[in-house]
């Protein structure tokens, strides 16, 4: 293994660290926890959007809080969710007084650990509602839609939950919005190789020279698919194929699309993933509307990428389209 | 000590002699989370004990069972994150909240405790037996406890037991397929690994009555 | 080799294809040519910025064209500078009357072709000047810094390029900004793997597991030093050592830092990387002024990361922080 | 053939029988690219003479040897980039210019053809002899066929000898540093490794012989 770190069990807690001494225009960590909060936190009146996870999927989470992004993020170890206090402190230094979303990928370890974290809250007074992202098809069959893991789709569920929540929105409203963008997010992966730990310093699963997984998680949960490598077009068919063997679209339908780097695939073969998702999208008639390529969530040093995709209508367009400032993504009005 | 009970300061003790046993099981522990999780399991329950240890040397010599295994909890569950944090940490402190204005541990108490641990992590994790996790493990330990009674009622035999029989449990969890529900993410692919945090929960049990069965040998 | 591509020899241009399908809000490709403008290209009146140069360091170059970025860029294959043709023509599309300014890394190959096409170009009466970016400390003593190879401090000196013919500039001042800000950047790079071309499917460098680079090149010209990976924070000061006993700067002065990925390094050891190295600024009287942090110019899948310090002044600051949007950076004003 | 003279129609055989003595040695020009540069230089190559022999196979039957040659120039600066694009594309337009209006190349030819490249050569890239670089090659097989007269004039032994002292000198560069100015970023490490430009173009030397060889043989 090598990797640029200091004690590997710092690691998590020292990227975090780096981040937040490198964007204090957008955000600022809270001292003695491993959080950060939008520089202006708390927003009075706002609804607060305060996402979060295990780290090593960087930028995801802490590199989308900012204006137009999240109020908050909060950092567990590398794959592992933090745990209740600092989410319970975080979430009161940023309640400007309309209450806290919850908005984390839908794992067993964060629903346990933030469900803890809001019962803390709602018994102080603090009202919480959560959406859990679960955008990823391979997870679990279509019947089974809320017992999907979360992806990369935390991208769009984010941004339209914060830009509701910055058009001062109520709780229920910017909850509503969360929804609607998670239950019109769907998302594929592929892993080329394995990623390291840094504790452990060796690779979580096995793969070989000759071989891709399709369907593969963020943390290396086995894919549907293990087959040989092939060409960037063929991947892009097989996880396209499946995305919209499972998204109601019709002809015609907008989508925004994010192709995601997973860590170690550099962004030139990223647009060639995106070159051929396109026109795939266009051989099924979709429009896309807006498209997002780059390492956003990440799996540590893993290559591979994801796709994924989301149905617009015109208030997710609005939402998606509102200004934002965070480290990972800025965008203009 | 005397084998038939478990004093305050014996439970410090006990509880810095589970951190190191978990401590030289962590790569093992990755390993079979690597198998069919993230491979962080390890690590968690190491960072998690580090945390249960540091926090009961600090607290005052008065603390009784029920606050070791209290403060305990919370120490693991503030320190770790991950689904075992919650889990494992309202279990300690479902453990200190069972065993309230108990001095010590003899049978009786174990057996409160097994329980408790059992019932809180039914109740959050909503698991049940035969769904491939710490449970399976915890409730072979708590109905061996329960049902049988091989050597009278004596602390350490009945530790033993407990560890065996979480041990025996965590193994048969390789045969088991992670319930749809909670793990789909797993699949066939799981058959053939045992669960890690029922692994985990065998070598915190083992641990436990190796300490006991060390120390009334030692003090015998 | 795994690689998320198609034909091997096709994937520059396949990647730049996918960039600007990608990313039509900020650029368009002319048809027939590798390369992409500024979608309102030509600006009247206003300086070229035309950038460019071998493929496979994406996002550079092509990432950074848009409004208040380069005008153009122009690709060659992977790590091979494009033919005179085509950035003659793209020189041609872009040019509003005031001139073209040629940005690019000071490179043999490069220094050829866009000579080549700065030729063409003059003999039909359009002014191009050039500046060619120098930054990389290991590639030659501070006596020859002119003959420096460019890495990613490329970065800068568009972006300070690129604001000033925003300002409407005339092409010498243009020129003159361009040239300060080369002045006063300089690099450093570790490499921990090599990068694998996907034509030959071969690493271009043997290097051991146990081993770093300092001072390697972005297409694996040997560095300064080989030597036993070691922490973040050692690696930090080491590149930072040499780049402060380079750059002429004192206690008390501002500077811009960008920490750049190679490729297959991810995000959260860049942060852990611009932690130490925010920490040694200071230790060494520095402002940091603002900081840049992510895959910036890569090496195809190469593990590793450059450093890049920007001495300021306030004409450089200004600059820095105008408004700019393109596919790989987009900031507010 | 008439061993002694090529005429267009041979040339442009010639052109495809070094295209293809080029490609392979596509993957060894990587290796030594690799070794003291960017690992790109067969690929550069490769492609470059696949569009000089697309180029040429649409030009007019009536094109002379000095159109041959400019056309592959600006196809192969055209269609590579690089050092090498510009340097041997401007290294053939310039074997056009100084051929012009002979219908034929002969051992005047050849000599002239070797003297425009190296002289364009040392314009263009102000590299000296003795800099590792293609024009070790280039200088070394100009100097053998202008300053020896080893079978009298023919062009079959001149090409091979003009072959073979480009070869040897390219061997040569092994032994070189790179010079300071041109290329630092190689150092020390550069020793031992010949320079890829300098194989190629003894390549390219070796194959033109090659094929003249061999047709005169059929020929004769
Ligand atoms: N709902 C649950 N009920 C019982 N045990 C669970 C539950 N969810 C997870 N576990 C246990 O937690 C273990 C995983 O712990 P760990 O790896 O530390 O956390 P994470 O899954 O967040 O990475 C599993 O092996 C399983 O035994
Ligand atoms: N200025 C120069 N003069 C002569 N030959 C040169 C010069 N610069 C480069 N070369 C030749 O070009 C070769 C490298 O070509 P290639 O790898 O195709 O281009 P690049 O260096 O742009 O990757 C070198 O081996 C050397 O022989
Ligand atoms: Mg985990
Ligand atoms: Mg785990
Ligand atoms: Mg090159
Ligand atoms: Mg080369």
């Amino acid at each position: 293994m090598k990797k640029l770190v200091n004690d590997p069990n710092a690691a998590a807690a020292e990227a975090l660290e780096g981040l937040a001494l490198a964007y204090p225009q957008y955000l600022r960590k809270i001292e003695g926890l491993t959080a950060v909060v939008r520089k202006d936190a708390p927003v009075r009146g706002k609804v607060a959007v305060l996402t979060g996870g295990g780290s090593g999927h960087e930028p995801m989470f802490a590199g989308f809080v900012g204006p137009g992004w999240a109020d908050a993020s909060v950092a567990g170890n590398i794959f592992t969710s933090p745990p209740p206090p600092p989410i319970y402190e975080t979430a009161k230094a940023v309640d400007g007084g309309a209450g806290v979303l919850f908005l984390y990928g839908n794992y067993a370890g964060d629903v346990l650990n933030f469900d803890m974290a809001a019962e803390m809250l709602t018994e102080e007074g603090i009202q919480v509602s959560t959406v859990r992202v679960a955008d990823d098809v391979a997870s679990a069959p279509s019947e089974k839609r809320n017992e999907r893991r979360g992806i990369a789709g935390d991208f769009f569920v984010i941004k339209v939950a914060s830009a509701r929540a910055e058009e001062r929105a109520a709780l229920a409203e910017v909850t509503a919005a969360a929804q609607k963008a998670n239950d019109r997010t769907r998302s594929m992966g592929v892993a080329l190789t394995s990623c390291v730990i840094p504790v452990s310093g060796r690779p979580i699963f096995e793969i070989s020279d000759q071989e891709m997984e399709i369907g593969m998680g963020l943390h290396g949960e086995p894919g549907v698919v293990r087959g040989p490598m092939t060409t960037a077009n063929r991947v892009a068919q097989d996880m396209i194929g499946r995305i919209l063997g499972d998204l109601p679209a019709k002809q015609g339908d907008e989508v925004a699309i994010l192709v995601n780097g997973l860590g170690a695939t550099p962004l030139s073969e990223l647009f060639i993933m995106f070159r051929a998702t396109r026109q795939l999208l266009e051989d099924a008639g979709l429009l896309v509307w807006r498209a997002y390529v780059g390492n956003f969530a990440s799996s540590l040093d893993m290559a591979g990428c994801s796709l994924t995709l989301l149905q617009l209508d015109s208030e997710l367009k609005r939402l998606l389209s509102a200004p934002a400032a965070s480290p990972a993504f800025v965008q203009e009005g | 000590m005397d084998p038939a009970s478990i004093t305050p300061a014996d439970l410090r003790q006990l509880l810095a002699f589970v951190a190191e046993a978990i401590s030289r099981k962590e790569a093992e522990l990755n390993a079979l989370d690597a198998a069919i999780g993230d491979g962080d399991h390890g690590i968690t329950m190491r960072v998690g004990f580090t945390a249960v240890n540091a926090k009961i040397s600090g607290l005052p010599d008065a603390a009784g069972i029920d606050a070791i295994f209290r403060e305990s909890g919370i120490a693991f569950m503030g320190a770790t994150g991950g689904a075992i944090g919650v889990l494992l940490g309202k279990m300690l402190m479902a453990a200190g909240a069972a065993l309230k204005g108990r001095p010590e541990i003899g049978p009786a108490e174990f057996r409160i405790l097994l329980d408790a641990m059992e019932s809180t992590l039914v109740s959050t994790g909503k698991a049940r037996p035969g769904d491939k996790t710490m449970l399976d493990a915890v409730h072979a330990a708590n109905d061996a406890v329960k049902a049988e009674n091989p050597s009278g009622e004596e602390l350490v035999p009945m530790m033993e037991l407990a560890g065996r029989s979480a041990l025996r449990a965590a193994q048969d969890t390789a045969q088991m397929l992670p319930h749809a529900g909670r793990a789909s993410r797993l699949g066939e692919r799981a058959l053939g690994h045992p669960d890690p945090g029922a692994v985990s929960f065998s070598v915190f049990l083992t641990a436990m009555a190796e300490w006991a069965q060390q120390t009334s040998r030692h003090g015998a």
